[in-house]
């Protein structure tokens, strides 16, 4: 009887602690979603604020966002996966490279609030790029770096030498080889590391806030030296900092909602992209 | 011809990565000297001993005082609390998913944690402001539901998917001769999950906690936004703090650059970036100790 | 002996501080098969990948000693080693056909090394027929390589070798992954290919050494300990150590 | 290779581009009234970009100091510190008022109080009156909001009343966040912007008149003619500093606030314009 008691307490516990996180997923979700899609409409996209951000939309932070992750993938995709293709496949495997990649690893967990403090002295102070898209996007780059680095590594690593020989064996030289056979080969894994990067950088609001994020434009972010808004850091402001909290309420609920499934629409295409490959395989 | 024109443009492209792959480390590497060299900038003009012994952060004060311990102690204390929530439920998650969930379950549940995982911090902060905050207003008859207990809270959500996913991971590595040499000596399924199994897992259950712990301490926004930044000791969980993080997102867009407190910013953020870096390799260390161990 | 096609000198290799090849001489006869046996971890494999400079992008391999093609010293610098590896190509142990079509397959060396494009269909298909492929997979050209069994697999590899019209084709123990029939293939397919190739081919296989090759050398602990012709090194061996290999008593 | 001609087209465009757009920032206690100002402002010139933000005054200094900011708001004048750090900086500024600001002393609306000296308001913010016993007849916890050190609201409030204030002050981002906690907090005692109450801010919660040892007469902050008449304690000009360099860039807008426009979005928004409409 004890025992059976036990069994039914272990199950307990961790069933129950299972379905407390799946519960936490839902809780959010329900609540974000079923407040906020009342405000999203389509107006509420394609209309820049009014009134005081009282009414009217979230273009501009929408236009702002994808600024920022367009800036960040230029920066970040081409130079960490430049970065990853060194190390794995040009640098001669050595105390040093293997530094490296501790050191790169272990930067992935730096705050990112740290990466806007060197985004604020490089960026905007050394390089005087201001506050700007371009400083948010490079500092939103540099917090990517680690991630696409890694990632990409880790894709390179799982094609197997026997690939690169083939092709070194038949006279193609090395970059030869890296061209035409192992970046195809490992463009799924790093196409999902890439994904999952970005809609990462896209959430963040840390980096931002002292590289170029305003509270309002009176029009589109159209260059990249001037601000913008970004839809992160308009939910906070419409949160903590907006006169009328209350009033405005709605408004955070629906740029939440545009924010969430913009990122997990991201995430979907990530996972697709990974099973695709799995099942392929 | 042909050849030789192929192998230059090789030995350029080789050039051209190393050069990219060098300057990217520089940059990455650029941080830790950027820190440095500002904070060292502080130490320089204020009082290193008052920093670290000092009760109050108070930069617009007088005498401006830059004591990083009511903002350590808040950190701690937060990320603390958040992963005497995380912990257990992480890993009897990740127990429950690697152990004993038909994998049509586990297929459902994994990316149900990567979702969690990929909602950003900010929604999450919102959230406690507009849900969790109500409520444990409302659970202990308190005025304002922005204090640590609701930090801890928020953070436990985010530290949860490293958790799990980590965990399960060490839980699935555990080769399956141990279960199977325990059940043969007439141990039942419980004895053998909880006596072998999880205890074979346990550096890996280590670097979970661990690199969750990273990420509770670097959390910025929900914090800000859900704990009420008040910079004075914490006493208990329902009193308001101020983080690290939060300290410096609220201050850094307003100071003078170049000025004693731009410089203590830095130095606060040297610290946090210190004791994150520890977290993370005690993590890798122990992950390391895992995979020795079962290879 | 006929022309020597192939030979080095003095050949000593170091991993780090380790020495994995002492002192090696050996010359191979145009249009001969040489099979290369020895206990595993001799150093026949690494032997071989020297001729074609596979070591090049290993850090730490460090080699003394010539290697000659023809008259051409295969480690000069001048000599670019695209070139080399398109006149001494290799097929591996495990078939490592490109993640591709089997036309891109035997069309990528043909494009990197600059063949003129209309003859590059002509080439190919005498290729897949001297490997005797063809008929398997003429009407198939587009499938993806790794659709193929494992032999037919090998034997692509080998076309894709071929196709380049190499002077040397090393070995390395290509059918030691593949079940006895296609072995025989391959087995069938590198005697036909020796009136056109100098063949080098590193085997565990006694059997196989015998019925294919010409001659043979046998390797322990690195160095080169006999180099004879097939029958004098099974039948008639000078060595104590060669005897008891392939007498099968160690290894 | 296309890669790079589009990377090379944004630095180019990053080069070529005259930075069009004013930046404004700092000041909670503006920054609403900016964002009004900007809206329709670019109605009017849709080819000047206003981008904007909050903060507190110090923000704004400090951007403008950090040359991020082409107009710093500031609720209250610039301190000597500052003035210090520009004269080391060679930045030549100037400052113009555009409208007045009074700042509301906000309870709970149940918490049986109507007006507050400010001698009592010292006792109470500086956390000498641990509860509201000795005001209030009621023995509740004092709970203060305020906002964060940097804000030019909490310097003024703190100098007015020459008063350090209390460690327990709970420090809000803004001063919305401040009267939601009140409106929730039965006894929370904080200070905002009038603006932020005149505007259907003041739900659920009142507006504490203020008197001082010489005069008796408790003003509140809602009362135009004695801010005209500059009686109200808690009262102050809001500043914008630029500096003399970018006049010519931000003058449109300049243009726009002093005119009718611009200063009757000012009052509509609760802030007492300077001029008379």
């Amino acid at each position: 009887m004890k025992a059976r008691l036990i069994i039914f307490l272990n199950w307990f516990v961790l069933l129950g602690s299972t379905l407390l996180v799946c519960a936490v997923l839902g809780i959010i979700l329900v609540d974000i979603f079923s407040k906020g899609m009342s405000s999203v409409t389509w107006e509420f996209i394609s209309q820049p604020p009014a009134k005081g951000m009282t009414q009217g939309g979230i273009l501009p932070a929408i236009i702002g966002t994808l600024w920022l992750t367009l800036i960040t993938t230029l920066f970040a995709v081409p130079f960490g996966v430049a970065c990853a293709i060194y190390l794995n496949e040009y640098a001669f495997p050595s105390i040093l490279t293997n530094v490296i990649r501790a050191s790169i690893r272990n930067l992935a967990g730096v705050p990112s609030i740290i990466y806007g403090l060197f985004g604020l002295a490089l960026f905007v102070q050394a390089f005087r790029l201001g506050t700007s898209v371009l400083s948010a996007g490079l500092t939103l780059g540099l917090l990517s770096l680690p991630y696409i680095i890694t990632t990409t590594e880790e894709a390179l690593k799982r094609i197997p030498n026997s690939m690169r020989e083939a092709t070194l064996a038949l006279g193609a030289t090395q970059f030869e080889t890296i061209k035409d056979v192992v970046l195809p080969s490992a463009l799924p894994g790093i196409l999902t590391g890439v994904i999952l990067t970005l809609s990462r950088a896209a959430g963040e609001t840390a980096p931002i806030l002292f590289t170029g994020v305003a509270f309002y434009i009176n029009g589109l972010t159209s260059s990249v030296n001037q601000e913008f808004m970004a839809l992160p850091y308009h939910i906070y402001m419409l949160s903590t900092q907006h006169q009328s909290i209350e009033q405005v309420r709605p408004l955070a609920y629906g740029t939440s909602v545009v924010l969430i499934a913009m990122v997990f629409l991201l995430n979907l295409t990530a996972f697709y992209i990974r099973f695709k490959n799995r099942t392929q395989q | 011809m042909n050849a030789s024109k192929r192998e230059a443009i090789d030995r350029l492209l080789k050039m051209v990565f190393r050069a990219t792959g060098l300057v990217t480390i520089g940059l990455l590497g650029g941080i830790f000297f950027m820190l440095l060299f500002n904070s060292i900038a502080f130490f320089a003009k204020g009082n290193p001993i008052d920093f670290f012994t000092g009760s109050q952060w108070n930069p617009g004060s007088d005498a401006g005082n830059y004591s990083i311990l009511p903002l350590l102690a808040s950190t701690g204390f937060v990320a603390l609390g958040s992963m005497m929530i995380a912990v257990p439920l992480g890993i009897f998650t990740a127990t429950f998913l690697s152990e004993l969930a038909p994998d049509t379950l586990r297929t459902i549940l994994k990316p149900v944690i990567e979702m969690l995982a990929a909602i950003p911090s900010v929604a999450i902060g919102f959230l406690g402001i507009v849900l969790v905050g109500p409520a444990i207003a409302r659970v202990f008859g308190i005025q304002n539901g922005l204090n640590a207990l609701n930090g801890s809270i928020l953070l436990a959500i985010m530290a949860l998917p490293t958790i799990i996913t980590i965990s399960e991971d060490a839980i699935s590595a555990v080769p399956k001769t141990y279960k199977e040499a325990s059940l043969a000596l007439g141990a039942n399924k419980w004895a053998t999950l909880f006596q072998v199994t999880l205890p074979a897992a346990l550096p890996g259950l280590i670097a979970a906690v661990m690199l969750g712990l990273g990420r509770a301490l670097g959390e910025t926004m929900t914090v800000l936004m859900a704990t009420g930044n008040a910079a004075a000791l914490p006493k208990g969980f329902l009193d308001s703090i101020r983080t690290i993080t939060a300290t410096i997102a609220i201050e850094m867009g307003e100071v003078p650059y170049q000025t004693t407190h731009y410089f203590a910013l830095f130095a606060i953020a040297v610290v946090l970036f210190i004791i994150t870096l520890l977290i993370n390799l005690l993590g890798e260390f122990f992950a390391n100790r895992l995979r020795k161990f079962h290879a | 002996m006929d022309h020597v096609k192939l030979s080095a000198h003095n050949l000593n290799l170091f991993f780090g501080s380790k020495q994995i090849l002492k002192n090696i001489n050996i010359d191979f006869g145009e249009n001969q098969i040489t099979s290369l046996i020895g206990p595993s971890g001799c150093g026949k494999s690494t032997l071989l990948r020297c001729f074609n400079r596979m070591h090049d992008l290993s850090a730490d391999a460090r080699i003394e000693g010539t290697i000659q093609l023809n008259e051409l010293d295969v480690y000069d610098k001048k000599n670019p080693v695209t070139q080399i590896r398109k006149r001494i190509g290799m097929v591996f142990q495990k078939p490592n056909p490109l993640p591709k079509s089997i036309y891109e397959n035997l069309s990528y060396g043909l494009n990197i090394h600059q063949f003129p494009k209309d003859e590059i269909p002509g080439l190919i298909e005498s290729a897949l027929k001297e490997s005797y492929l063809w008929d398997e997979v003429k009407d198939e050209l587009k499938k993806p390589a790794v659709k193929l069994s494992g032999g037919q697999q090998q034997r692509l590899c080998i076309a894709r070798t071929v196709v380049l019209r190499p002077e040397v084709i090393l070995m390395d123990e290509p059918c030691s992954a593949l079940d006895p029939i296609s072995t025989r293939k391959i087995e069938e397919l590198i005697l036909s290919l020796r009136k056109d190739y100098t063949i080098v081919i590193v085997t565990h296989n006694m059997q196989q050494a015998q019925r294919i090759s010409d001659k043979v050398a046998f390797m322990y602990l690195g160095e080169l300990i006999e180099y004879d012709s097939t029958e004098n090194i099974f039948k008639n061996p000078r060595q104590e150590l060669t005897k008891n290999y392939v007498g099968g008593h160690f290894g | 290779m296309k890669y790079c001609f589009f990377c090379l087209a944004i630095l180019l465009q990053s080069c070529i581009e005259q930075d069009k757009t004013i930046k404004i920032k700092g000041s909670d206690t503006e920054v609403n009234l900016a964002v009004e100002l900007a809206e329709s402002f670019h109605v009017m010139n849709p080819i000047v970009f206003v981008s904007i933000s909050g903060g507190g005054s110090g923000l704004g200094i400090a951007s403008l100091l950090n040359n991020t900011a082409d107009i710093a708001n500031s609720s209250r004048s610039i301190n000597e510190e500052e003035i210090t750090l520009f004269q080391q900086k060679g930045i030549q500024i100037d400052s113009f008022i555009f409208a007045q600001d009074a700042i509301a002393i906000v309870v709970a609306k149940d918490l049986p109080i109507d007006s507050i000296s400010t001698n009592d308001l010292a006792a109470v913010l500086s956390g000498k009156y641990s509860t509201w016993k000795s005001l209030a007849n009621k023995d509740l916890p004092v709970n203060i909001y305020g906002r964060q050190s940097n804000s030019g609201t909490h310097d003024f409030v703190k100098d007015k009343l020459s008063i350090e204030f209390s460690r327990n002050a709970k420090e809000m981002n803004g001063n919305a966040q401040i009267l939601e906690a009140i409106r929730a907090d039965h006894s929370g005692i904080g200070y905002v912007g009038a603006g932020y109450v005149s505007h259907g801010g003041s739900k659920a919660l009142k507006i504490l008149p203020v008197y001082t040892q010489e005069n008796k007469d408790a003003v509140s902050p809602l009362d135009a003619q004695k801010i005209a008449a500059g009686k109200y304690f808690f009262q102050r000009p809001l500043f914008q500093y630029y500096k003399t360099s970018s006049y010519i860039k931000i003058k449109p807008f300049l243009d726009y606030e002093k005119g009718q426009a611009g200063q009757s979005i000012i009052h509509s928004a609760g802030y007492y314009p300077l001029r008379k409409l």
